[in-house]
Parts: structure tokens; C-alpha cells; sequence
């Protein structure tokens, strides 16, 4: 693949911008969609530059196989699936040990996050398909679920939010993409917070990072996550504000999901907007960089 | 599958309605939901496309990977289509592999593109007897409101239209780059009916699917070939609503390509 | 496989013979033997052309696993197998796709022939077992299965029964062979019926058929399905009045089918007999043409 | 697997039979039931046979396919011996991937061929260190009552014999031809016996098998060699069962090797 | 593999020794340990020349799924598995169907030695897992695992020994390891007996033995289990006499195997050390040759 | 998976000990367990090691295979970490296919190993984009007494230190012949922490295991990087434990690779 004289990548410019055009702390562009789906109890639509990505709530419901069910609370069961269109090369729709993983991980970050023991012998679903990804997905796929578990009605103490941070060619930036990724001392580390508490739930990485570089991409983490809370409770209000939101509640029987008022405290960002990907602005979707 | 027992109590009301002649949306027997094609939608996707019919949504997305011809056709690739019923679409869908219901919905659709000689498998030879294109269109479920069978047909088929193909160099793909667009030698799309007591209706959605006694599906191309048939459930139906099935199968994939 | 210069293939010839010798409208010679089996509550061994096919019938017993179970009705289990050998290369054991298609569509189409609503919360269970092939194989499979159903003693509204149909090099024949089926202009329909209602229970195609053709093939499905379903009766009333029914009728305890009168009413097919394949005739085998 | 619980209730009588020497169908102990071997009865299959033995019966075929041969025997091919047990056979043999039983009696009538060395591997090989034969030997139990295990074996060993090598040119299988039959070195037959009580009977019915503590199968070739024991069940049996055992399957397997 | 001219191997030399210097009728060092495992109600770690197994027996306890409970006795689950690197290749961890006769025949091979109608409605787990070997390690799992019943205090009526016997270049010999049965007349036959009654449990055999050779075969491998159950029986009796199972008999609640009485009669082996390969003598750990 | 009810019980012991700052076992709360490691014990294997943490044992096992190399990296090797928790190790764990749990921990292990770039993948290639090894290490969880992330991530190391590689010829690996050892860059190392109220514990006991809401491991190597993180369990961390954990991570890992 690489030829030998290949020139090196300068994977953070002199004036600080990545291959990409974004700064160092500055993710990919975000937009949060709840509610997308009329046959989940609760559901949410992410896209995170090219990530795309899917998700629906089903549940509380009794939990299967019954020896599975507890008695002090609900299961959470997580999935996460690529679809097969959603990589370079096509993904086995067998689910793998990499898929395994991540919805083992993304499962047990959310579970902090909700009153499972309202739900005792019950189990609650989250399933993310990813429809096409670029580096980031477990990420994108966490913010989503929790999204889509607060539109679901679902009562929680907070929501979860993730970011991956790392580093290309000695630089620690936020939200790498795929090219750097690949840079040869690449160090990706995705995390997941409960943002209020500052408490981690989700914490993974690969490569070589010293204590130092860890702090600094810690604290990049932290920030970038932030941002990118106030974009799912903005998606969350727009949900609850919406006039399709306002009909159905009077129609349908189906449980709705509550104004989570702590959640919605909060203004929405008001940030430039600095990116290259020509993304368009709907008005009733939230964004960031 | 689990199933909502509320609609086998609702499914009545369907029935009671159809003796009138009229369904609960207010449609005509033979009248489609309103039908919207988004395409080119994933980068990663060689092409892409997400349907919606009525509350009725698929995705399909499509993929080249090299492999060797079958020995009795070495000089053709192939194509294998796939739609998974994933929790999305319904709480009644559960994970785990293929279920049976997938399984016809996939070869149904397979059928109706592979047998109407849509796609040009000789086109997809790389190298005689070494290398061939298989296509992969892998369709998702992504809220189930009825009518799968022909939601997923017009998603394959929007995916197909849009498919760019890729670019080989020393026997494998480079990544990002492409020879050309697929070319399509016929558009087929399915229109599936749904017998009710003594009616055929067209485009049901999931209440009135759990209403019917059978199901009956017809691929058509524009010159005016039928390509696919499949009779699926329980129930029978007769010579006359094949018929009757036919003319509106013409008509309706007709309005439908279109907006292709 | 194919040499430019290849002679084109003639599929019916100036006196409308086609390529084994068989009229437009005539099926290969088919036997059909009622009751074969001595473990399977009904069962019957059909050979038509090069397709044998054995099929038996277990149950109805309790539906299992017992949340499948419908307290309505028995559930129909079918499944269609094709052995190892059945075929020019080896089939692997393990189902495929299209096995389980096959399965599922006969299945289905056998239900309204069956008083399912007879045994709640039971499963009939027919298995058809494919032991050499050459096209037709699942009609062949659903005749011999719905004979077995008879067999059986289960309680039935009709019989069904099966054909494809199709098209070869543009003439509409019956029941192609595999040297049909490949030809670069084919096309394949398996019907069922049951006849005495004209009730189309199962019907497919592949291939292009315009609507004009479709009538023509059609119109040769039902004149074909006839004579078949004459064989299919003349089977069970062999069986119903062979020796080794009356002396078992006498030891054993095994539910013995009824016979079912009005399935027996009509005499047996008889005509003549013209056929390429060296076939033995059976004074209790049934044969057609 | 279910069971009938009847055959539980039913098999004392056997136990109470054998006490004074008898067995329910008055055979001796070391009789076969009547057996009846039809030949090359399918055409798709290289070479085929039904085994009817008492009221037991199994059905096999060979198919011959082209594939790599080990790396430490680049001259040699090789066989695959399955027997299926499904529904058709029993009402208690069920769907689903190979039983334990099921692959025990294939290995046992694997062994038997292969290690009397009755198939010569080298004469599989097509093109040395890169095309061999490998010869797939499917049996199904079609109706079983008792004895699957010889039943198998006779059919495998009779579908063998009649097995025809398929043509090969430019390293593929030419459909429909043959090069010439497949030559056995030795035609080795299992004779399987069960132990009730104290007393060890050949070719058991279903009844027998379910009165039985423990099995005991011998594979014997034509120039008196054993090529193959297998004991089953949790019973025991003694070195003298064996010796009599031993004779025993001599015997039998020769008027059996008539037949083939 | 082999190169024409290759030399012939002497299986058994002038002096009557085979190629690693073993007579006959001598069987490779065996080393047995009883009661290895902490988490196991027995278990059993046992070296046969190069093999290496370690055996785990759990319950009695409810046998599941339920459906498969007997009434009247405990049913033995036996597995036989090969660790990955056990092997000259690697061994998919996938159980292949070896696996699967040798787990059902080594299962039956035991319950008769076990008083399983003392245990209705449970099971008892046997796992073997074979982690190096070299011919010879289903008799070597089988005699570990009856010596971890044992050490399981599971009431037997005696232990059960096996070992392979067979013929290398024309001659009989026990305990064939890889090389001998790569002869090319070998012939291996595997054999268990519960040795107080001569009853056999376990016999198999592959390859063409006359019956004169079978007689001898068997004779030698009596002989051989005799000194292998000594074994058996030694490591048994060091376990119970161990200050580690003094003090865990006073402090643990675990059920501990009662002394089994008539197992441990006999004396311990006074047998001439003889082998080869350097193996070193602990003084807890039983040895044969 | 079924459960020890009285570990529940017994955890609370653990809780209500630690709010005084003392472990059960009376180790400090960044104490490793007494530690033993055996290696070279299989000859099979081209590397094998048996690692004893307190009542904690672990296998690990080295095996090559020559293999293809990803087209995109054709002069790179690569490995393949799993860990098998079978029967022997608790009576809790089950025969089958390999579970959440277990996969969970054998990527954790392989990425410690991989990101840390201990194995010099292009030592594995054997020619340039047609055979590399592949270097299999495969563990057995022998007892289980909690911490099996450790044991194994010390088994496997242990393992590959020990590991040669096969010599080739003719692309075929020789048997029993080797062209020397396996040179290893770092000896990364995973230390396992659990946080049980607000304390972190280095490795823990199965009953602590019990105890525990969150469960940390970083992986550390000696030229003081760390080469992976990964949080388990429904508990959450701090910053500060983090960092705590880093702290005693290299501390411990340094003492642990003296014994390698």
C-alpha cells in the first residue's frame, strides 16, 4: 500500500489544522435526531461527520429467556452492528468479537446512567446499527443510545456521553478520523462520561501513550464531551417541543417520554461554525465542531 | 417472534371495512402509500439508498467484492441480496441469524432482479475463469409498517441504479476509486398484494398484513415481462386475482420507476 | 462450458417432440406409492422422471418448543432436504437458503388443505427427502408430501398438487428437465393446487413471462395437475385396499388412515402409456405421462 | 431426543425371552434378519444402494468431488463417511445438526473401510501434491428398527463397489463421465452385536437395542482380519463376548459379502 | 514425506527394545496426581510419556436442561477436549467429531463404575482437557477421569484403567506412542476395564488384526492396567493421607471423598525404574514404566 | 451463566472490610497475590507457560501457522489471543461457544500485546505478501480465584518469551525443527484493578470480583507507556483513580517482568 518514498503526512499543520481542516479539539460535525422511529419505544439518528448511525429502545419488557431476568432490576441489553455497506470492505453480517466487545462495553457504560431497578425481571434493548462509518463509531453509537433511552421515557440520572481522543505524529487531538488513525504512532482512546458526576463509564485505548499525553487527551475528552452533551439535550427539547410530539401525545397510548427538566437546564451552544464537509443546516438538527 | 396481540383485535376492523371496499387509511384497493427515494446517502456504500412507503422504511447499500466465477461460468459475476429484520424496524424482530421470513423476502427480491436479467453478470467479469464481481445488496428493516417485500425492491433496485463500480488494479480493488456506473439493462420492482376475505389489495400495511390469508407477489419490468412471482401464507387465491394482480403490478411499477 | 460454435440446442422439434421425446404437455412418467414407511404415521415415495422423493408424515403431537404452540390449531412443520447425492455435485448437508424457502412455501401451501383447527397446541410434522433430482423436485416433493398427509389419517378438504411449468427457447412446455431449465430463454413456475376448488396454493416463477405466456402456461398447469392428482388417489386406494393394510389394520395399534371417500371417488387415469425411460410397470404403482 | 415410552414397558419381554435363549422373532442369537441390497438406484449419485434388513433400512450414495490433498500425503485421497438419522426413519430422530449418535455410527463405518484399507487412496490421487478425490459416502436411515450400524455399512460397502471414478480434464470434473469403476482391496462388513443380560445377540431390533446394557461392533474383511471394534452403551462386556463376537462376525459377514 | 529410499524404521530391535528404548510390554512414565484443582468437586492431573491431561469433575448437581433429567439415576457428561497447542498442528478449538465419539464412548466407558442411581434427576460433569500429547491420550483422560470420580467422593464400585495396545512392524506392543503408530501396518486398540471383574468398557480398534494377535494384544494390556490402577489407587491414597487434605478436611465444608476403602487395599508398585526420557521422581506422585 | 449464591452473601464481608481500608486476605489494597510462573511445559507448543496467582492458574500456549498476509499489509505477521473459561476452573463456567466474558478479556490481552508493538509483525512474514505466521496464543482458565485478565495477559507474555518460531521450507512448516526464537520489542503487562465503594484494589479475588461495581486494567510496558485501558463492568471511575491506577500499574508490572 505505502510506497517506500511516500511523502509523510502532516497530520497537524503549521497554523494547527489537521488533514481535515478541523483544529486540534475540534470534532467532526455532529447532528442528533430523536424520536426517528415509530415502532421503537425510544429511537435517535446521529450522524458524526461520515458515522452514521442508528438507534432504537425497545422495552422495558419481560426479560428472556426468564432464568436471565433479575429481580432487583432490569437487564440492558446492548447490541451494536455495522451494516455490511457501512466499511470499505464489506462487513461479515455475522456479528464478530469486535462487535462483541463494543456492545459488551457500550451496554455496561449506559447502565450507571438509568434506574434500572424501577424494571425489576424486565430487560430493556438498545440496539445501534451503524450505516456507514469513518473511525468514532462506538462513540457516536453510546451518545446515540442514550438519546434514544431518554426519548424512550426511560427515567435517568444523567446522560452518557462519548468522544474518542488519541494522537497522530505527536499531537493529541479529539475525534480522530480514519487517515489518522492509520498515522504510524496513532494512539486511539475512546471515552465515555456521565458528564454531571464526572464520572467515566466507558474507557478503552490502544497504542503507546505516556502519563503525560494521557492527562492532556483526558482533558481534551472532557471538554469536547461538554459540546457535545448539549447537542443530545437540544435534540431531546426539539423532540419534546415538536408538534409531531404534541399530537401524538394526544393520540397515541404509547408511553412518552417525560421532560427530563434537569437534563434541559441548560442553552444551547451557540459556536462557529468552522468545517469542510458541505453538511447541511436543518433547522430542527443540532450541530457542532 | 413474539407478536402484538392487539392486532390480531384490530386486524377485524380491517376486515369489516374490506366488505365495504374500503380501507382504514381511506386508499384504494390498488393504490401505493406515498412513496419517497432518498439515494447516495453512505459514502462507504458503492451505492446507497433509504425507502420510504408510508411509515414503511429499508435501506439497502451495495458492495463489490472480488471473487472467482462459478466453473460453469467463468466468464460472469454474480449477485447476492440479503435483508435482515432487525429491532428497529419492530420489537417483534430479534437478533440472531437469518430468520425464514428474511430468507423469502431476500430470495424473493434476489429472484425478481436475477431472473429479469436486470444487472449484466458478463459485465461483471474481471478476468475469465479468476476474477468476477459479486455484488452484495444488503438491505436493513428500519420501521416496519407492512409491505417489506416491495419497499425493499425498490430500495435494491435505487441502490443498484446509483452502484459505481470499482476500480481493479494487479487483481484487487483500489479502495475510493471506480471504473464507471453500474449499467442496468431492466428496472424490475415487485408489487405485493394481500388477500382479504375476497379482495387483493395492494401495499399493505402491518395491520392489514396481519388481516390477510395470502400474500401474493409480482415482479415487472418496463417491457412488460413479468419476472417474479411468489405466493406466500396460508390461505389460496385464485387465477382471477392473479390476473387482476398482474394489470396492477404493470401499473403501479410503472409509476414507481419514475422516481427512480 | 460453452463453445461459441455450439449447435443451437432444438427443445421441441417440427413434430413437437422435445428434447427426450416428451409432448408440450407431458409430464415424465411418475409412480406414486402410498404408506412406505413403517416408523411415520404416513408417508409415500414418489418418482417422477429421475426425482425420487420420500416423504413422512409424524404427529400431530405436541408443539414443541411449547411457546410455539397455537391453541387454535396444529402448526405444519415442512421441510424439504435434498440428500448428499441428490444432485450432479455434492449438496452440502447443512441447509441452505433456498432449502429453507422451499420449506417454508410448501409448508404454507399445504395448510388449507390440512383441518389443522382439528388438534390445537400439536404440530404435524412432514419431511421430504429428496434422493436423486432433475428439475421439479419440489413440486414433486409437495404431491408426494400431501399423499403422505392422506396417508396419515389427518383429516383433509383436499389434495394438492403440484407441476412447473414453463418456457424453453419460446414454447410453453410442462414439467422441464434440467436440460430445459438451462435453456438461455427458460422459464420455471411451480404451481399447487387444490384442484376441486381451483384454489392456487403455491405458485412461483423466475425468469420473463409476459402476461399472454403466463395464460397459456397456466392453462397446461391445471389440464397436468388432473392427471397427477388421479395418481395421487389411485396411490392411497391401493394402499386403503392392499393386504398389507387389512392384516395390519388387525395387529397393530397404530392410528390407521380412514379411507377418505371423497378423495376415492374417481376411477383410475386410464391411458396410454409413451415414454422414452425404461420404467418398470408395477401393478400397484400409478403412472402418467 | 424423546423416546417412546412404550418400547421401555416392551423390552422386559425381550430380557424374560432371552433368559430361556428365545428372541421374539424366534431367530437365534447369531441370526441375521433378511436382508436385501438394491444397487446403483439413483443417477446423480457415482454410485448408490438400499439396504433393507429386517425392517431397518438405509440408503447410500458416493459422490466423488476434486479437492487438495494433505500436505504430508500429496498422493493419496481420501473418504467421508455421514449417516443422517431423520425424521423419516423414527419419530424421535429430529432435525438439526449431526446427533452424537449419528456421528458415532458414521466414525465406526469410517474406520471399518478405511483402516481395512479397502479403498486405495493413492489410486484417488489425480495430480500428485495438488488434485485428489475426495469420495463422500451419505447415508440416510429411511426406516429404523434396530441395527443402523451394519445396515450402514452394508449399504456403504454395496454403494462402493458400484462406484464409478469421475472423468477429469483440465483439473475439473467432466458431469456424466467416468474414467472407470472404483476397485476395492477388501469389502469389510460390521456385524454389531447387543449384550442383554449375560447373552450377546447379533442384529438387534429397536425393541432388542432398548433392552440392551451395552453394544459390541466387529469389522471383518474377506482374508480374516478384524478391522474394527467398537463398544457402546454403559454396559460391559468380557473378552469371552468378544471371541464369540469375533467368530460370529466371520461368519456372517461372509454370507453377506455374497450378496454385495 | 517419506523419500523411497528412506531407511526402514525397526520398530522393535535385536534386543527386544522399541525406538525410544522401551520394552514390549512397558508402558511410558506415568505420573497421577488426585484432588489438583480448587474449583473442582475432583479432579485429577496425570502425565502419560508426553501427554499431559487434567481432568475437572463438577456436581452431582440438577441436570439440565431439565428435560433431559432422569428419574432414576445421575446422567455423566464427559468431555474430551485438546487444548490448541496440544497438537503438531493447532487444533481448532471448534469440537470436531474425534472429539465427540471419544467424549461419548469415554462417558459410557465410566458410568457403569459409578453408582449413578444414587443421584436421581442430576448430572455429573467430567471435563478432560488434553494440554500436550503424543498417542494415547483418551486412555490417558479416561484413567485421570476415574481417578478424579474418586477424588470427587462419588461412590464407585471400581476404578476404571485403560490403556492402548497394538502392533508396530509385526509385533504387539503396548502404549504405542505417535511414531509406532505411524507404522505402516499399525494397528491401535484402545482399552478400559473395570479391572476387579475383568469387565471391558471401553474397546475400540483400528486396523488389520488377525484374531491370534487380538488374544495376544489383549494380554498384554491386562497386564499393563494392572500397574496402571496401582497407580490410580497410589495417588488416591496420597491425597487422603496428605497434610492438605487433613487441614482442608477440618477447615473447607466441601464434601470430601471418604476413604474408598476397597480401593486402597492393595500396596503400592515395587516396580524396576526403566525408562528413557528424564522424568523427575516426586516423591507424592506415582510412577510406572 | 449460573452463579454461587453465597458469593453474594460473602461480598458484603469484603465491602464492609475495605471501608476500614483491609482486604480479606489481609493484602494491601495495591498488592498482587503470591505469583508463580512455569514455563516451556508442552512440547507441542513452540511456547507454553502456566502462571499460579494465588489460587488463580492460567495456561498459555504459543502455536505458528503459516497464513496469507491482509493484502494491505503483505510483509506482516500478526497473532490471535483467546482464552477459553472451561469446567476445570469453575463449575460456573460452561462447555460451548466462546462466551461474552471470555471474549471480552482475550482482546483485552491481545491488544495489551499488539498496541504495545511487542511482536515485530514483519519479523513474521515468510515471503512478501504470500506466507506470514500467524502466531496463535491460546489460554485455558484452570482456576479461577478472580484476576484471570492478569494471569492471562502474564501467561501469554510468559508464553511468547519462551516461543520459537518454525523453521519453513518449501512453504511448509517443518516439523519439530525451528529457525530460533522470538524476539519480543516490550513486555507489555495488564494490572487489574476493582473499585468496590470508593476504593481501588489491585488484583482481586473472585469473592472481591463479586464485591466490585467497576473493573479497571491498563496495560504498561518498560519503557513506561501505557499500551491499553479498559473500563468493565456498570460501575463508573474517576480521574483520579486513573491515575491512581497507572501509579500502581507500573510499579507492579516492573516487579512482574523480573520473574518473566
Amino acid at each position: 500500500m505505502a510506497t517506500e518514498k511516500e511523502e509523510k503526512k502532516v497530520y497537524v499543520n503549521k497554523k494547527g489544522l489537521r488533514l481535515d481542516g478541523r483544529k486540534i479539539d475540534e470534532t467532526r460535525p455532529i447532528k442528533i435526531t430523536a424520536g426517528v422511529l415509530k415502532n421503537a419505544k425510544g429511537s435517535c439518528y446521529l450522524e458524526w461527520g461520515q458515522n452514521k448511525v442508528l438507534v432504537s429502545v425497545q422495552g422495558p419488557r419481560e426479560a428472556l429467556p426468564k432464568h436471565t431476568a433479575n429481580p432487583l432490576k432490569a437487564l440492558l441489553k446492548f447490541t451494536y452492528r455495522m451494516a455490511a455497506f457501512s466499511v470499505p470492505d464489506r462487513k461479515n453480517p455475522k456479528p464478530g468479537r469486535r462487535d462483541i466487545e463494543i456492545s459488551k462495553v457500550c451496554g455496561e457504560a449506559l447502565e450507571k446512567s438509568v434506574f434500572l431497578e424501577k424494571y425489576p425481571n424486565s430487560q430493556i434493548e438498545v440496539w445501534a446499527q451503524i450505516l456507514d462509518s469513518n473511525a468514532g463509531s462506538r462513540a457516536a453509537a453510546l451518545t446515540a443510545a442514550s438519546v434514544a433511552l431518554a426519548d424512550a421515557g426511560i427515567p435517568m440520572k444523567d446522560l452518557v456521553t462519548s468522544v474518542a481522543v488519541g494522537r497522530a505524529d505527536g499531537k493529541i487531538i479529539v475525534d480522530l478520523n480514519k487517515d489518522e488513525e492509520d498515522a504510524p504512532d496513532a494512539v486511539d482512546m475512546p471515552i465515555a462520561l456521565m458528564s454531571n458526576s464526572k464520572e467515566i463509564v466507558l474507557l478503552q485505548m490502544d497504542g503507546l501513550f505516556s502519563k503525560k499525553e494521557f492527562d492532556e487527551a483526558f482533558e481534551v475528552a472532557v471538554k469536547s464531551i461538554e459540546g457535545i452533551k448539549k447537542l443530545q439535550i437540544k435534540a431531546l427539547k426539539e423532540k419534546y417541543e415538536s408538534k409531531e410530539f404534541e399530537q401524538a401525545s394526544k393520540l397515541s397510548e404509547k408511553a412518552l417520554p417525560k421532560q427530563p427538566s434537569n437534563l434541559l437546564e441548560k442553552d444551547l451552544p451557540k459556536q462557529k461554525v468552522d468545517q469542510k464537509t458541505g453538511q447541511k443546516k436543518e433547522e430542527k438538527k443540532a450541530e457542532v465542531q | 417472534m413474539q407478536k402484538d396481540m392487539l392486532l390480531d383485535f384490530k386486524a377485524e376492523k380491517v376486515v369489516t371495512a374490506l366488505k365495504e371496499g374500503k380501507r382504514l387509511d381511506a386508499r384504494k384497493v390498488d393504490e401505493y402509500r406515498e412513496l419517497k427515494i432518498e439515494k447516495d446517502i453512505y459514502q462507504n456504500a458503492e451505492g446507497s439508498a433509504k425507502v420510504t412507503l408510508g411509515n414503511t422504511e429499508v435501506i439497502a447499500g451495495v458492495k463489490f467484492l472480488l471473487g472467482t466465477p462459478y466453473p460453469d461460468m467463468p466468464n460472469e459475476g454474480t449477485i447476492s441480496t440479503g435483508m435482515e429484520l432487525i429491532p428497529l424496524a419492530s420489537p417483534y424482530f430479534e437478533s440472531g441469524p437469518p430468520s425464514t421470513a428474511s430468507i423469502e423476502i431476500s430470495r424473493v427480491i434476489d429472484r425478481g432482479i436475477r431472473e429479469s436479467k436486470a444487472v449484466d453478470f458478463e459485465k461483471l467479469c474481471v478476468k475469465q475463469g479468476e476474477f468476477v464481481f459479486i455484488g452484495f445488496i444488503d438491505m436493513y428493516a428500519i420501521n416496519h409498517d407492512g409491505n417489506l417485500f416491495d419497499a425493499g425492491s425498490i430500495a435494491a433496485l435505487a441502490a443498484l441504479t446509483e452502484a459505481k463500480v470499482p476500480k481493479v488494479e494487479d487483481e484487487k480493488i483500489v479502495k475510493g476509486e471506480y471504473s464507471g456506473k453500474l449499467k442496468l439493462k431492466r428496472k424490475p420492482l415487485l408489487s405485493t398484494f394481500s388477500k382479504i376475505g375476497n379482495t387483493m389489495i395492494l401495499d399493505s400495511t402491518l395491520l392489514e398484513e396481519t388481516a390477510a390469508q395470502a400474500r401474493f407477489s409480482v415482479a415487472t419490468t418496463e417491457d412488460n415481462f413479468v419476472s417474479a412471482f411468489q405466493k406466500g401464507l396460508s390461505g389460496s387465491i385464485k387465477k382471477d386475482d392473479v390476473d387482476n394482480a398482474i394489470d396492477v403490478a404493470f401499473k403501479t411499477a410503472k409509476e414507481i420507476r419514475k422516481k427512480l
